[in-house]
C-alpha cells in the first residue's frame, strides 16, 4: 500500500497505550530490576519508557523467543503421548519500538518462510503490529544511515516532531491500528516526506553514501584476506552480538528430559560460538576468526545473495555491547574495499 | 597521557625491530572506543594507547597465540592472571615480553555518562570496584616499563556489592539472584571474557550428559554461574571482566568474590600471588576448616 | 533402547516381608528399556541363577538388573551369571533392596516405593553402562621388602623360598630390627637373638635376597605388577667390597661416647660403628653427624688403621632404580616420644627408663652384659616399678592398646626376679590383656610364682626423693592410695608407627589411620593387603603386634606376593579414568590431585587451521589408576570420565529417581 | 522440640515427604549403610542412594543436577578424613563442598538442603542418625522449587 500520514498529539500517546492494552498484548520499553531498559509488558503508561534509547536486547524475542518448546512428550507405561505448544492467540502490539528493531522482522521473515514455513515464528509475526518510534538522535554506535531500507515493512513509524508525532503508516496492519483509535489521530496535510527528511537530517539518520551494500563486491573477494586472522582474533566468541542483534536468527534444537517425560525445544544459537558447526570429529570453522568472518559475511554477502536485503539494520548493538568492541561497520568497509586503514591499525602483513 | 602513548608505541616498535616478538597485544583507540588489538610487525602502531578505558584482561588472548613470542601490556590484573596461568602451565613465560604500565585505575563503563569531559580526572566514584582494592599500580614482573610510575593508594577493604547482597535475608537473596538470573541470556560472555576460563569445552556445553539444561531459565542460568564460580574457586583474580562484559548488567563477579573472600579467610589463600601458587581446589590441608559436615 | 531384564529377589522373607514383590515387578516391567521382569525366592541360588540365564536367552537381554542384597555381597556372583549368559558383566547392576531398604524400613508402602525407585535407577544406569573388559598388565617377577625387622626378614625369606628374587631394604646399618635388641621372649623365655640371628644369616646368604642396608626408599612409581622404585643408598664411607668386618676401625675410633641408637642410649657407640656385634652385614658405617673428621677435617684414624683401605671419605649417596612387581611394607614401630609426656619424668630422673631400655640392659649381649643396673649409680635395683599403658589407652595420647606391653612387663618382672632374686616388682596396670597361646599362664606365673605385685590403677605422680623414685598411684581394687619408693621405674611406653611412616605412605600412595599406622584393605578379610594393589603389610607398621603375629603376617604377605607374582599378567578392574585428549587443556589439575600418579603428561598433535599443532594433554596410565574418580570430578572441562562410574551413569541414576518427581512438580 | 516449632507443626502438609539424593562412597558410607541394614537399625525412608567409588568422585554438577531434577535435599557421605580408601579423595572433596556450600548459602538456598557427612564402614548407627537428622531438617524446610510459577 502507499504510505499514509497522520498526526498524533504528544499528550495522546498515553491514551493510545492504555486503550491498546484492551485489544492487544502490548509490548513496550520499560525498566528491569537493575534499571536496564528492556522490552517488557508495563502495566501502565507511567512504567513505559517512550524514548528512542535502545534497550540492550532487541525486540526479536517476541517473534523468536530465546527458548521455545516445540513438542512435549510423556510416557505412561507403554504409551507415549506427544503434544505441540498451544498457539498464542492474542495480537501483539510492539509499542514504541526502535526502527532498527522493527525493521528486522521484515528482513528475517525471508528465511522463516523460505523452503520451510516456520509456523511458530510466522504465527507470532502475523499477530504482531509494529508501532515504531524514530530516533531524534543517533545512538552510540549505530549506523542505520548506511543501510538503504531501514524502515521497510515497519507497520507504523512515529517521528517526534515539534508538538506532535508524525505517524507514517506503511501496511494494512498499521492502518488497522490507526483506524481502531482514529479519534486519537489527525490527518497530516503538509509535505510529510519533506518533514521526515528534515527530521532525519537533524537527527543524523539521513541516508549516506556509500551504502554498506556497495561493499559486497569487495567482500566477495575478501574471504581469504590475510587480515581476518588478526582483526577478528580479538573476538572472544561470546553470543552478545548475535543475541542482541535484531536480525540474527540462528537457533539450536535440543532435548531435555528422560525416557519418561521431556520436551524438544529450540534456543538461540550463535555462529560466533565454538560449538556452532562443531561435529563430533570435526569443526570446519576451527578458529575464532573464521567464526567471526562467517557472521559478517553471512550478513553482508550470503544473506543478501539469497534473499536480497542485508541481514543488518545498523542498530550498532554488536559494537556497543561487544566486550572487545569489534566494529562490524569498520570491518565491512575495510574488507569490502571502501576503506584502506584497518580498525586499530592491525594488519597481518602476510 | 600523551607521553605514555608515545613511549608505548616506541617500545612496541623496538620490540618488533629487535625481533623480540611475533605479536603484540595491547589496546588501540579508534572509532570512539579503546579496545584490544593484536598487532604484527606490519601493523600500524600509531593507534596503540593505554588509557582509563583499557578494560580488557589481555591475558585472555594468549591461548590464541600460544607457541608465538608475544608482547603483552600487563596491568596488575594481567600479572595475577599470568601467575595463575603459569601455575597451570598455560603460558610460556620465556616467550612472553611483559610490558609494564602505570595503571591509572580503570573506569566503570556503567558509571560513565555520554561524553564525560576529562576521563583522567574522574575520581574514585567512577572507578571499577577492583581498582579500589588494587595492591600495586605499577606492573610487577615487567620486562619493559613504559610511562611514569605512579603511587598506589591504600587498598580499600571489603567487597561493597557482595556485602550489600549479604545484608538481605536468605529468601531475599534467592529472589534477588533469581531476578538477576532471569536477565541472563546465556551468551557466555562472562566465561569467554575470563582469561581463566580457558577450557576447550565448557561443562555448560556438554550434552552427554547434559548437566545444565540448554533452555534459558533462571535456575539453569544460576546453576551455570554457580559451577563456573566453583571452577574459579581460588583461581579468580577478581578482574571483574565477567561483570563488565555482561550485556544485561548481572554482577556475576559477586559469586566469585564469595569464594575469593572465603578462601582468603579460611585458607589464607590469595589467587595469583605467585606463579607457584597451586589452585586451591587441587590442594588440601588435613585440618581444613568447615562447619557443616555431620 | 537397551533390552534389560529385571530380577527381583525375595531373599526368603528378608526382602519379601517388607517389599511388595509383585508391585516392584509390575513397576519394573513398565520401565523404558525393560523387556522382562520377574521375582524369585532366592535369586542367588542355582534355580535363581538359571532363571536369569534362561530369560537372558529367551528375551535377548543385553543388560541385567538384580534387585536383591547389597552389591558388596553378591555383585561377583551376578556378574558371573551375566558373563555366563553372554552379557558383559559390567552391564549387570544390583539394586540394593535388602540392606538399604527392607532391613531398615518397616512400612510396606514406603519400602516398596523405595525399592521401585532403586530398580528405576539401576535400569537407567544399565542403559548407560558400557561393556568393559578387564585390563591386563604383565608382571615383573621381583619383590621389594621395606624394613629388615623380623616381619620383613620372614617375608623376604618366604618370598625367596618361593623362588622369587627379593630386595630387602633396611635403613639402619643392619637387619634385625627391634627383635635383635630383645632379651628373652615371652611366654617361653627363649633368647631372642638365638632364634633371630640364624634367620638374619639365612637372609644374607640367600642367592635370591639382595640386602640393601643403610638404604631408604626414595620414590615409587608404577603400579601393581610393575613398580619402579628408587632406592637411596646412603653413603657408608666404607667400601663394602673391601671391608671384612675386622673391627679395627671402630676400636680405634677416638670418639666413643655417642649414645647408641640400637641400645636406646643405654650404651654407647663410636662414630664408625656396627650397631651390635651380630650385625648383618657385619660392615661398619661412618655416622657423618658425629664423626670428627666430617666436623673438623681432622682425624682419619679409622682410615689409618684399616689394613684393607676400605675407608672412603669421598663416598656420596647413590640412587638405584629397581623394578619390582610387589612391595611388602614392614617398617615396624617406635616408642611414643616421651618429650610429649611430662608426668613420668622420663629423661628428668635417670632411673625412669622404657621397656626397650630394660631389654637392652637385661640382654646378655647388651651394654651391661645382662646386668640390670640403676642408670643413676650403677647399683642393682631392689624395688622396680613397671607401669603399663604409658601413653596407650589414654585419651590424651593414644587411645589404642599397644598390645605387647602387658606381656613384656610380666616378662620383665620374671627376668628381674631371675637376675636379682631379692628384687620386688610392682606393676601398675589397667587390665591385663593376655590373649595368646600360653600368655594367660605366663602372667599368672609372674604374679604367683615370681611374686610380682600387680596394682590395678593409674600412676598419678612420679618424683625423686632421697635417691629413690617415688611412684604414687591408686590401687582401685583396694581403693587405697599407693606409694612405692622404687630404685627403677620401667615404662611400658605406647607403640607408635616408625618415624617416617607418614612420608613413606605418601611415597607409596597408601593410607594411614588416625594414629599413623598403615591401613589394611579390609580389617578382617584383607588384613595384609593395602587398598593399593600390589602393596602388602607385615608387622607393627599396620598395628602393634608381638613376634609370632609379625612372623605370621610376614609369611602371609609373602604368600600374597607369591600369589601375585606367580601370574604372567594380572587383571585389573576396568573402572579406570579416561581422558578425552581433544578437549584436554593440560592444566594438570588431574596430575596434581591423583594420589596414584595415574594421569601422566602427554601430547597430541592435531590439525588446526591447516597447521599441525602439538598440545600438552593428560593421559591416564591404566596400570596405575585405582578408579577413585577424583580426577574426573576435579577436571573443570569434564575432559575425564570414568568407565563403570561414568557421568552418563550417575546422571541416569539421578534422572531415574527424580524424573518421576520432576514430572510431578511440573504437573501441579 | 521448641515451643515455636510445635506451633508451626500444623501448617505442614503431613503427607509430604522429602526427596533426597544420597551420594555414598563405596568403601565407607555405602558399607556403613549396609551395616545399618545388617544391624536392623531403622531410619527414615526418603534417601535414594547412588553408589560412587569415592566422595572425591562427586562433582558439584551432580549435586546441582539433583536439585534441578527436583530433589529437596542432597546428602554426600564419605570416609572420615584420613580414612579414605583412595588416601585423600575426601580431603579434596571437602574443599570442593566448602566452595559449593558457600555459594549455595550465598544465593539463598537453605543450608539444610545440602549436607555432607563422614560415615565409616563401622558406623551403621551413625548412618541411621545422619539420615534421621537430614530428613527431619528437610521436613522443617519443606519442598524445594526455584520456580515461582509452574513452568520451566
Amino acid at each position: 500500500m502507499a504510505a499514509e500520514y497522520y498526526r498524533l498529539n504528544k499528550d495522546k500517546v498515553g491514551e493510545l497505550f492504555e486503550r491498546a492494552r484492551a485489544d492487544y498484548d502490548v509490548v513496550a520499553k520499560t525498566r528491569d530490576a537493575n534499571g536496564n531498559l528492556v522490552y517488557g509488558r508495563p502495566a501502565t503508561f507511567d512504567d513505559v519508557a517512550f524514548v528512542d534509547e535502545q534497550p540492550p536486547m532487541s525486540a526479536k524475542a517476541f517473534a523468536l523467543p530465546q527458548t521455545e518448546t516445540l513438542v512435549r512428550y510423556e510416557r505412561e507405561d507403554e504409551k507415549i503421548r506427544a503434544e505441540g505448544p498451544e498457539a498464542e492467540a492474542r495480537d501483539v502490539l510492539l509499542f514504541g519500538v526502535n526502527i532498527c528493531d522493527a525493521a528486522a522482522f521484515d528482513i528475517i521473515d525471508h528465511v522463516f518462510k523460505w523452503d520451510y514455513l516456520d509456523d511458530p515464528y510466522l504465527g507470532r509475526r502475523a499477530d504482531a503490529t509494529l508501532f515504531a518510534l524514530a530516533c531524534a538522535a543517533v545512538q552510540q554506535d549505530c549506523f542505520c544511515d548506511r543501510i538503504s531500507y531501514a524502515e521497510d515493512g515497519v507497520d507504523t513509524v512515529a517521528y517526534p516532531l515539534e508538538g506532535y508525532y508524525l505517524v507514517k503508516v506503511q501496511t494494512e496492519k498499521g492502518r488497522k491500528l490507526v483506524e481502531r483509535y482514529h479519534d486519537l489521530f489527525d490527518a497530516e496535510d503538509g509535505d510529510a516526506e519533506a518533514a521526515i527528511n528534515t527530521f532525519r537530517e537533524k537527527a543524523g539518520t539521513a541516508k549516506k553514501e556509500p551504502l554498506l551494500e556497495s561493499a559486497r563486491a569487495g567482500l566477495e573477494k575478501a574471504f581469504e584476506h590475510a587480515d581476518w586472522e588478526i582483526l577478528a582474533s580479538t573476538c572472544i566468541g561470546c553470543g552478545i552480538c548475535t543475541y542482541t542483534c535484531p536480525t540474527c536468527h540462528c537457533f539450536d534444537i535440543q532435548d531435555e528430559g528422560s525416557a519418561i517425560a521431556g520436551r524438544r525445544l529450540r534456543t538461540w544459537d550463535h555462529c560466533t560460538g565454538r560449538t556452532f558447526t562443531a561435529m563430533p570429529a570435526h569443526q570446519p570453522r576451527d578458529r575464532q576468526y573464521k567464526r567471526y568472518r562467517q557472521r559478517l559475511l553471512h550478513k553482508f554477502w550470503y544473506y543478501p545473495e539469497r534473499f536480497g536485503p542485508l541481514l543488518c539494520t545498523g542498530c550498532g548493538r554488536c559494537i556497543t555491547y561487544c566486550p572487545v568492541k569489534i566494529n562490524i561497520k569498520e570491518l565491512v568497509e575495510y574488507f569490502g574495499g571502501l576503506k584502506d586503514t584497518p580498525p586499530g591499525g592491525a594488519r597481518h602483513g602476510k | 597521557m600523551a607521553t605514555i602513548r608515545e613511549e608505548l608505541q616506541a617500545a612496541v616498535k623496538k620490540l618488533f625491530d629487535d625481533d623480540k616478538i611475533d605479536y603484540f597485544v595491547g589496546y588501540a583507540e579508534d572509532y570512539g572506543h579503546t579496545f584490544p588489538a593484536i598487532l604484527t610487525k606490519d601493523s600500524d602502531p600509531s593507534r596503540l594507547t593505554f588509557d582509563r578505558k583499557s578494560y580488557d584482561n589481555l591475558a585472555n588472548f594468549l591461548p590464541e597465540l600460544r607457541g608465538s613470542r608475544v608482547g603483552l601490556i600487563c596491568k596488575q590484573c594481567e600479572v595475577r592472571t599470568l601467575n595463575v596461568l603459569a601455575a597451570e602451565e598455560q603460558v610460556e613465560r620465556d616467550k612472553l615480553v611483559v610490558v609494564g604500565v602505570p595503571c591509572p585505575a580503570m573506569l566503570d563503563p556503567r558509571k560513565l555518562t555520554e561524553g564525560a569531559a576529562d576521563l583522567d580526572s574522574l575520581d574514585e566514584s567512577y572507578w571499577q570496584e577492583k581498582c579500589r582494592r588494587c595492591l600495586e599500580r605499577n606492573t610487577p614482573l615487567a620486562d619493559v616499563f613504559v610511562g611514569e610510575r605512579v603511587s598506589t593508594p591504600t587498598p580499600a577493604e571489603g567487597w561493597p556489592l557482595l556485602e550489600e547482597v549479604e545484608k538481605m535475608s536468605a529468601e531475599e537473596r534467592l529472589a534477588w539472584w533469581r531476578r538477576q538470573m532471569s536477565l541472563c541470556i546465556r551468551c557466555y560472555a562472562c566465561r569467554l571474557a575470563c582469561p581463566l576460563c580457558y577450557c576447550h569445552q565448557c561443562f555448560v556445553e556438554d550434552n552427554k550428559p547434559q548437566w545444565i539444561d540448554k533452555s534459558v531459565a533462571p535456575e539453569n542460568n544460576l546453576h551455570y554461574h554457580i559451577i563456573r564460580a566453583v571452577h574459579l574457586a581460588g583461581r579468580c583474580i577478581e578482574c571483574q571482566e565477567c561483570s563488565r562484559v555482561c550485556p544485561v548488567g548481572i554482577p556475576v563477579d559477586v559469586l566469585n568474590n564469595v569464594l575469593s573472600r572465603d578462601f582468603a579467610e579460611r585458607f589464607g589463600y590469595v589467587s595469583g600471588e605467585t606463579a607457584e601458587t597451586q589452585p586451591a581446589l587441587t590442594r588440601y590441608e588435613r585440618d581444613d576448616k568447615e562447619d557443616f559436615i555431620l | 533402547m537397551a533390552r534389560v531384564g529385571v530380577f527381583i529377589c525375595w531373599c526368603g522373607a528378608n526382602i519379601a516381608s517388607t517389599v511388595d514383590m509383585e508391585k516392584v515387578t509390575e513397576a519394573a516391567a513398565k520401565l523404558p528399556h525393560v523387556v522382562y521382569a520377574t521375582n524369585y525366592k532366592y535369586m542367588c541360588s542355582d534355580p535363581g541363577q538359571k532363571t536369569i540365564l534362561d530369560a537372558a536367552l529367551e528375551h535377548k537381554l543385553d543388560g541385567i538388573v538384580v534387585a536383591a542384597c547389597s552389591p558388596r555381597m553378591h555383585e561377583p556372583t551376578f556378574r558371573a551369571v551375566a558373563a555366563e549368559a553372554g552379557i558383559n558383566p559390567y552391564r549387570m547392576q544390583m539394586a540394593n533392596i535388602r540392606e538399604q531398604c527392607s532391613w531398615v524400613h518397616g512400612d510396606v508402602d514406603e519400602a516398596t516405593a523405595k525399592a521401585v525407585d532403586a530398580v528405576r535407577m539401576m535400569v537407567a544406569r544399565v542403559a548407560q553402562s558400557l561393556a568393559l573388559e578387564p585390563i591386563k598388565v604383565p608382571v615383573t617377577k621381583r619383590a621389594l621388602v621395606i624394613g629388615g625387622g623380623i616381619a620383613g626378614i620372614q617375608a623376604a625369606l618366604d618370598v625367596a623360598d618361593g623362588g622369587v628374587e627379593t630386595i630387602l631394604v633396611e635403613r639402619t646399618p643392619s637387619i634385625g630390627g627391634k627383635m635383635a635388641g630383645l632379651d628373652e621372649t615371652f611366654p617361653t623365655l627363649d633368647c631372642s637373638q638365638c632364634i633371630l640371628t640364624p634367620k638374619m644369616v639365612d637372609a644374607s646368604r640367600s642367592e635370591l635376597i639382595k640386602l640393601y642396608t643403610y638404604c631408604e626408599v626414595e620414590k615409587v612409581d608404577g603400579a601393581v605388577g610393575n613398580f619402579k622404585v628408587t632406592i637411596r643408598k646412603k653413603a657408608k664411607y666404607v667400601n663394602t667390597e673391601l671391608c671384612n668386618g675386622c673391627g679395627d676401625c671402630w676400636h680405634k675410633c677416638p670418639y666413643k661416647k655417642i649414645p647408641s641408637e640400637f641400645d636406646f642410649g643405654v650404651g654407647n657407640r663410636t662414630a664408625i660403628y656396627v650397631p651390635f656385634p651380630q650385625a648383618v652385614p657385619n660392615i661398619p658405617v661412618i655416622d657423618r653427624e658425629t664423626c670428627v673428621f666430617f666436623k673438623t677435617g681432622k682425624c682419619r684414624a679409622c682410615e689409618k688403621f684399616c689394613l684393607r683401605g676400605a675407608i672412603d671419605f669421598e663416598q656420596e649417596d647413590e640412587f638405584e632404580e629397581v623394578e619390582v612387581g610387589a612391595i611388602i611394607v614392614a617398617t615396624g614401630y617406635d616408642l611414643l616420644d616421651h618429650t610429649q609426656m611430662g608426668e613420668f619424668r622420663y629423661g628428668a630422673i635417670p632411673d625412669v627408663i622404657t621397656g626397650l631400655q630394660f631389654e637392652r640392659m637385661s640382654s646378655a649381649s647388651g651394654p651391661t652384659e645382662g646386668k640390670i643396673l640403676r642408670p643413676s649409680n650403677g647399683e642393682e635395683p631392689k624395688v622396680v616399678v613397671f607401669v603399663h599403658c604409658v601413653g596407650s589407652r589414654d585419651e590424651n595420647y593414644k587411645e589404642y592398646c599397644s598390645k605387647i606391653c602387658c606381656m613384656y612387663s610380666a616378662k620383665h618382672a620374671v627376668i628381674l626376679k631371675h637376675r636379682i632374686h631379692d628384687a620386688q616388682a610392682y606393676l601398675f596396670y589397667i587390665d591385663v590383656r593376655a590373649g595368646g597361646k600360653g600368655y594367660e599362664e605366663f602372667w599368672k606365673r609372674a604374679c604367683v610364682e615370681e611374686g610380682a605385685e600387680y596394682l590395678r590403677g593409674r600412676v598419678s605422680r612420679v618424683y625423686d626423693e632421697g635417691g629413690k623414685v617415688i611412684v604414687e598411684g591408686q590401687d582401685t581394687l583396694s581403693g587405697e592410695q599407693v606409694e612405692v619408693a622404687a630404685d627403677l621405674v620401667v615404662l611400658a611406653t605406647a607403640v607408635v608407627p616408625a618415624k617416617g611412616s607418614e612420608e613413606l605412605a605418601r611415597i607409596l600412595g597408601i593410607s594411614t589411620d588416625k594414629d599413623g599406622f598403615f591401613n589394611e584393605a579390609h580389617p578382617k578379610l584383607r588384613p595384609v593387603d593395602t587398598a593399593t594393589g600390589g602393596i602388602f603389610l607385615a608387622g607393627c607398621c599396620q598395628a602393634p603386634k608381638d613376634i609370632p603375629e609379625s612372623v605370621a603376617q610376614g609369611s602371609a604377605a609373602a604368600s600374597k606376593t607369591l600369589g601375585l607374582l606367580s601370574k604372567e599378567d594380572i587383571t585389573r578392574e576396568p573402572t579406570v579414568a579416561v581422558v578425552d585428549p581433544l578437549i584436554c587443556t593440560g592444566c594438570w589439575n588431574c596430575v596434581n590431585v591423583c594420589p596414584f600418579g595415574a594421569p601422566e603428561k602427554s601430547e597430541i598433535t592435531i590439525t588446526v587451521d591447516g597447521k599441525k599443532v602439538t598440545r600438552a594433554v593428560s593421559n591416564i596410565n591404566e596400570a596405575k589408576c585405582e578408579g577413585c574418580g577424583l580426577c574426573v570430578a576435579t577436571c573443570p572441562g569434564n575432559c575425564i570420565d570414568q568407565r563403570g562410574f561414568s557421568d552418563d551413569q550417575v546422571y541416569a541414576e539421578i534422572g531415574g529417581y527424580l524424573e518421576r518427581v520432576r514430572a510431578a512438580k511440573n504437573s501441579d | 522440640m521448641t515451643k515455636a516449632e510445635k506451633q508451626k507443626e500444623p501448617e505442614k502438609a503431613p503427607q509430604w515427604k522429602p526427596n533426597i539424593v544420597g551420594f555414598l562412597c563405596n568403601w565407607c558410607s555405602y558399607a556403613g549403610a549396609d551395616l545399618a541394614g545388617t544391624s536392623r537399625i531403622p531410619y527414615p525412608c526418603d534417601v535414594r542412594i547412588i553408589r560412587v567409588p569415592c566422595s572425591g568422585r562427586v562433582d558439584p554438577l551432580m549435586i546441582l543436577r539433583a536439585f534441578r531434577e527436583g530433589a529437596d535435599g542432597v546428602l554426600v557421605s564419605g570416609c572420615h578424613p584420613g580414612d579414605c580408601h583412595y588416601i585423600e579423595g575426601n580431603y579434596y572433596a571437602r574443599r570442593k563442598f566448602i566452595a559449593l556450600k558457600k555459594l549455595l548459602d550465598h544465593v539463598g538456598i537453605d543450608p539444610r538442603r545440602f549436607r555432607v557427612s563422614w560415615v565409616s564402614a563401622s558406623e551403621g548407627r551413625k548412618w541411621a542418625n545422619v539420615v534421621e537428622a537430614v530428613t527431619r531438617e528437610l521436613l522443617e524446610v519443606g519442598p524445594f522449587r526455584y520456580e515461582e510459577d509452574g513452568d520451566d
